[in-house]
């Protein structure tokens, strides 16, 4: 079940049912998992905390996690859900870790009292999770999280329910935090900006499976999942040739010209179908268009009201040739490259 | 030594009339205190068997006494009392009971079978060729005499000496014949007691002129 | 505590670590002083005499007005106590904790008190039975209802409190949730109190069952003792105690296995991994 | 149901609104059920002879020792009991239903059995007390500890049950967030889980005071019934009651009353509204 | 209590200690509610919902909502934590509401499949909410609050947990929804988006209290707090003038001039810092710099590099004094005016 002693974390597991990973990553990596509702993205980390039963192996700096209860695999774990202890003070809660792990008292108090000043939330130390608001309580979470210095961080969404401030703040807290931890931290997030800013692989998993794994800019640049198309904003485009290689498309819905009519040109680049959403997106208007697959395209205010593109409106879409970037679907796997 | 402790194990029934002798006893002899643990008869006999602390055992019918007899903790066992059934109503005998037949029809109690009050009724009852049911066969004398002061059974069958405890309570209504079928009360010194000579005092007391007065006046017959 | 010695099954079962030596100790204390005392009755039993001590006609009809006693008792305990438990536990009202402590009052009367006490009030002279029997003809001492009676009176207390723990434990919230659906207090009982609450409900319900099964004293001080109406287990065990120790023995043994078949049958059917 | 006639103030102290009456009607009638026994009893006492028949000495010892025995007995309930409790609701090992069952067994026992089977246990010539007798001297029957024993087998069941009832209502995620932050099972028991399921731990505890302070039969089988060492509150009015109705009912409501003022005081302290 | 009968939604009340709102909305009225963590906005909604007690009042349609229990109000509540009820199944949860409501059994479970299969996760009908994901339990939240066919709807933060693909359907699916539906709604978000998109009034609570109150583009263009500013992409400065009015100004990042030396100019409009973050935002790279205040600035990837602006570089900040909008703090509570 261990292997000779290699520092970082391999991990080969499978959820039942629920998710199959291989990942790979060197101590001090920061991975972040992203990919659509009930991808496994959870599951993933919950079996990693030893929260949910996994076959196979997830050797952290050399020992496998699966063998260990969950108290001995020290790993820090924000919930998606929280699941503060809701008889303990904010404080409490997350100097619960360090108490746990053997720190005095006051030691943990003192590391707790830091860590919630830190977040912003210094002056609610003494409030029940309950009285405190979702935000705050999201704060409380990831604080006891990362008070346990644990060797493993998993973040299960972490930022969901901040404010804006609160979200930057902390990314940034965090993104500092990482960059002295020489533990492994595993992110879940659903934004692309925790994708590309903090993590240095992505793990796209998709319907419980890795379907694309390598550093934000390939990932962001070559996406292999409509999920993270949509995520990072541009159009994806899946075509099979004769031989049953899978061919991909993206395209910036910048480059996507929309039209009343059907446009002249080559018939493989241009969809047709009706608006779904037409939306303020910067300075300009981003419609969702239903064709096969859905689309975006950003248009000029002046041009959606002159074409009158309200949600119904027939569209025809088309694309430049020189827009589109072409790929293999089995382009991936770039393991970072930092 | 002229503080002496009597601890006597004793059937539940002789609550005050013991206590009453304890107190002449105590008179006649100085510096002596008796100590009591009422209960059941066959639960002490239990207790006694197993080695619970006493001086004497009294107990209501010599089938308990045989158990400590077979446990090998007595030697000598003395009768020392006998009692005889009668009938009880509530106070003023309002479902007008007068003999042993006008059972029929009424919520009336008696002892079970299995305790020593429950067979003297039924050979009572027996002789008397009375067929009529009880609502209740109680566990013990004391427990059929309760049912008929709380006035929830009609009449019962007791001990004459219940019938004297409960005083105004309750009207008896004597059942002719009924001498003929008594129970007797014995009593024994026991093997654990540490003052053998003291509680052969005490049963000799009980069978002693002033004890039996004693007795007497509760309703007890002598031996 | 070395990975290496616990096996890949182990951890699956128990992903949380072992069970820590300080519960370990005193749980095995615990059940060998329930069970010892158990397993030395059946030593004491004399195994020969048996059968003709279980063929006897009292047993049977005993046994079943314990039974079913017992589980009518249950029932209204349920019934009644429920409510109860849920009002204390869920609704803030003045005197609350008075009527908690009346509510466990019972508790503590000895059990010939708890009869006494039942005569006062249901008795044929009592404050509520006199002017029963006038009206209805009906009297509640000698009869099974007694029985079922006294037993409710005695069982109750521990099934409110049992469940009224259960509740406080249980999370008010979905509660919330469900008023903001539209659920009445009743529809939130119904669907989702009572639900998420089961395993406690059902926990105070065995033990309301099983206090009624072994109670004694309240029952015959009410109700007397006459076979095929209010004659149960235990004052027909208690009676035979009287003349004979061994079939007294015999007959504890008969009731111990009864209920331990009960309880088990319950157990799969109620409480078996979900 | 009209808005208008509602009060604001009702609004605020019942935001899920009004308890329905099929909850309300079963909860009076549990509450007078129980009650009006009491009060029938206390209508029925003599208060001529009550203070005569308070101010015995007999009376003082019995109070104390059944106060005392009673908490000693819950006190050992709760240190042996609570992590049966917890065994059986949050560790999935073999054998677990069959376990439960043995715990809860004890229950059904009339009082008198359950002394018969501790003294072929505990007696001095049992399975256990023998040998304990011939290595230390000691044995249980006839002395307070025995009292302590005897009250400990009776009310542990009902503990241990009502424990568990209210472990397994409470969310069991919590566990597994104290593990993953690297508590043991201990302190995660101690810091999570027992404060998270406190009410019904509290309940559970005045459960089985309750019922030590109300036993009868096991005691007095087990140990006799020796003013000062073994007699307790329902010993005493048990004896007392041979003679004296009045008396015995004067004592009843000795107990009566000092338990709720017990059960009063403890609520304060324990479950006072947080 | 109750006032002479005017429909929509009339509040003023107070939550003690957490929020006081003044409110005023139109049937078929969207209200967005938007502010900081602990501003007070779950509060509010809790209050209107009947979950938390509140002072003053808060007529629905002539009624006052405050002297209802909260059964009777009929509201639909998303919960900002879910509260799904752990033993019913995912169909049993959304059918619970018209069940309550006193629909057929059969009624309400096709009403509560049909709301799944919008969704998206009619598949999973009859799982467990433990048996769910993070997102797909918060479908079956929202499914749940819709189903009931409330007079208010309250949504707590709906979005939360969802991918990118499943919140913009459910954008477009309550966009559709709200469209035909006359009662008041009331959504508490933390994304510019759905207030500018889903809201016909935006609400600005800040500490407890209404800090702005207008038309998405009002609160959009100027922004009153902080918060509000952050969210919008914009960065605010105050000014109090001796007179002790307060004046606010905005301008976008875009507008922002970095550079390593004091700029020449206006000494009003410029700010000296260091960078706190440096981040890609669309094609620029976006800095948070720490002056006071906090402000944003846009730069290109090659200013950024032959700048070296990584977090810790001393900058200054420069806004061309053209490129500002300034507005008076008390320039507010323009109601909708659609
Ligand atoms: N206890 C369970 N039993 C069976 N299936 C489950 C269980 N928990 C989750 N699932 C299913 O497993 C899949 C993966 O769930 P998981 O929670 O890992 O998704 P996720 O990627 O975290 O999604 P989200 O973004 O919504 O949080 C989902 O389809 C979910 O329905
Ligand atoms: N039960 C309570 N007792 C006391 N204060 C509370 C309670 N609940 C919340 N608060 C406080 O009230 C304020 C408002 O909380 P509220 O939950 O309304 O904020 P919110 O705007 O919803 O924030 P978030 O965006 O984090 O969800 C917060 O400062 C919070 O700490
Ligand atoms: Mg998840
Ligand atoms: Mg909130």
């Amino acid at each position: 079940m261990t292997s000779p002693y290699s520092p970082g974390l391999q991990v080969d597991l499978t959820v039942p049912g629920r998710a199959r990973v291989e990942l790979d990553a060197e101590p001090g990596a920061v991975i972040a998992v992203i990919g659509p509702n009930g991808a496994g993205k959870s599951s993933f980390v919950r079996a990693l905390a030893g929260l949910v039963a996994a076959d196979g192996t997830a050797l952290l700096d050399g020992t496998d996690l699966l063998t260990l209860s969950a108290r001995d695999r020290e790993v820090g774990l924000v919930f998606q859900g929280q699941l503060l202890f809701p008889h303990l003070s904010a404080l409490d809660n997350v100097a619960f870790g360090p108490r746990s792990r053997g720190r005095s008292r006051r030691d943990a108090d003192r590391t707790a009292q830091d860590l919630l000043d830190t977040f912003g939330i210094g002056h609610l130390a003494g409030r029940r999770p309950r009285e405190l608001s979702g935000g705050q309580a999201q704060r409380v979470a990831i604080a006891r999280a990362l008070a346990t210095e644990p060797r493993l961080l998993l973040l299960d969404e972490p930022f969901t329910g901040l404010d804006v401030t609160a979200a930057m703040a902390l990314r940034i807290e965090l993104a500092q935090h990482l960059a002295s931890f020489d533990g492994v931290t595993v992110l879940v997030t659903h934004e692309a900006i925790d994708a590309l800013t903090l993590a240095d692989q992505v793990l796209v998993l998709d319907r419980g499976r890795v379907a694309q794994h390598g550093t934000p800019q390939h990932v962001a640049a070559r996406p292999a999942t409509d999920h993270v198309a949509r995520l990072v904003g541009v159009n994806l485009v899946r075509e099979t040739d004769a031989t049953g290689v899978e061919a991909l498309t993206t395209f910036s819905p910048r480059d996507v010209t929309v039209s009343l009519r059907r446009p002249e040109g080559s018939a493989r680049l241009q969809w047709q179908g009706s608006v779904a959403s037409a939306q303020q997106h910067g300075d300009a208007v981003r419609l969702l268009v239903d064709c096969e697959p859905p689309l975006l395209a950003d248009v000029t205010p002046q041009a959606a009201a002159e074409l009158g593109l309200a949600p119904g409106r027939d569209v025809w879409l088309s694309v430049k040739a020189t827009a589109v970037r072409r790929y293999g679907s089995a382009d991936e796997d770039q393991r970072g490259d930092r | 030594d002229d503080k002496q402790t009597l601890t006597v194990l004793a059937a539940a029934s002789l609550t005050d009339v013991f206590e009453d002798l304890a107190a002449e006893f105590e008179a006649s002899h100085d510096g002596t205190t008796i100590e009591f643990s009422f209960g059941s008869s066959t639960a002490l006999a239990e207790q006694v068997a197993d080695g619970a602390p006493g001086d004497v055992l009294a107990t209501a019918d010599a089938a308990s006494m045989q158990l400590v007899e077979d446990a090998g903790v007595t030697e000598e066992v003395t009768v020392f009392a006998t009692n005889v059934l009668t009938i009880v109503t509530p106070a003023g005998n309002p479902a007008g009971i007068e003999t042993l037949d006008d059972l029929d029809d009424t919520t009336w109690v008696r002892c079970t079978d299995e305790a020593p009050c429950g067979r003297i009724a039924t050979a009572v009852l027996d002789s008397n060729d009375i067929t009529a049911e009880p609502a209740s066969l109680e566990e013990d004398v004391r427990a059929t005499l309760d049912k008929v002061v709380a006035g929830e059974a009609d009449a019962g069958l007791v001990y004459a000496t219940d019938a004297v405890a409960a005083g105004d309570a309750v009207t008896a209504v004597p059942i002719p014949g009924a001498e003929s079928v008594p129970t007797s009360y014995v009593t024994a010194a026991l093997a654990q007691s540490a003052d053998a000579e003291l509680a052969q005092d005490w049963i000799d007391f009980l069978v002693s002129p002033e004890g039996r007065a004693v007795l007497e006046r509760a309703g007890f017959g002598a031996p | 505590m070395s990975p290496r010695t616990q096996s890949q099954r182990s951890h699956r079962t128990d992903p949380l670590g072992r069970p820590p030596l300080l519960l370990l100790v005193p749980a095995v204390l615990a059940v060998a002083l329930l069970v010892v005392p158990l397993l030395a009755m059946l030593a004491a039993i004399d195994w020969r005499t048996l059968p003709t001590s279980l063929s006897s006609a009292p047993l049977r009809t005993a046994l079943w007005l314990s039974l079913s006693t017992s589980t009518a008792a249950m029932l209204v305990c349920l019934v009644l106590g429920l409510p109860v438990a849920w009002l204390l536990a869920r609704v803030d009202f003045r005197g609350r904790s008075l009527v908690r402590v009346l509510v466990t009052v019972p508790m503590v009367l000895p059990p010939v008190v708890a009869g006494v006490a039942l005569r006062t009030a249901f008795g044929r002279t009592g404050l509520v039975g006199e002017p029963l029997l006038a009206a209805t003809g009906f009297a509640f001492p000698f009869t099974a209802w007694g029985v079922v009676l006294a037993h409710t009176f005695v069982s109750m207390p521990f099934v409110v409190l049992a469940i009224e723990g259960a509740l406080r434990s249980a999370d008010p919230d979905y509660d919330a949730a469900a008023a903001t659906l539209g659920a009445t207090r009743w529809t939130t009982f119904r669907r989702v109190t009572i639900p998420l609450a089961l395993p406690g409900i059902v926990a105070g319900m065995v033990l309301g069952w099983a206090r009624s099964l072994g109670e004694f004293g309240a029952t015959i001080t009410f109700n007397g003792n006459y076979p095929g109406t209010t004659q149960t287990m235990p004052t027909l065990i208690y009676v035979t105690r009287q003349s004979d120790q061994d079939a007294a023995l015999a007959l504890s043994l008969v009731m111990l296995v009864v209920s331990v078949a009960v309880l088990l049958l319950l157990r799969d059917r109620w409480l078996g991994t979900p």
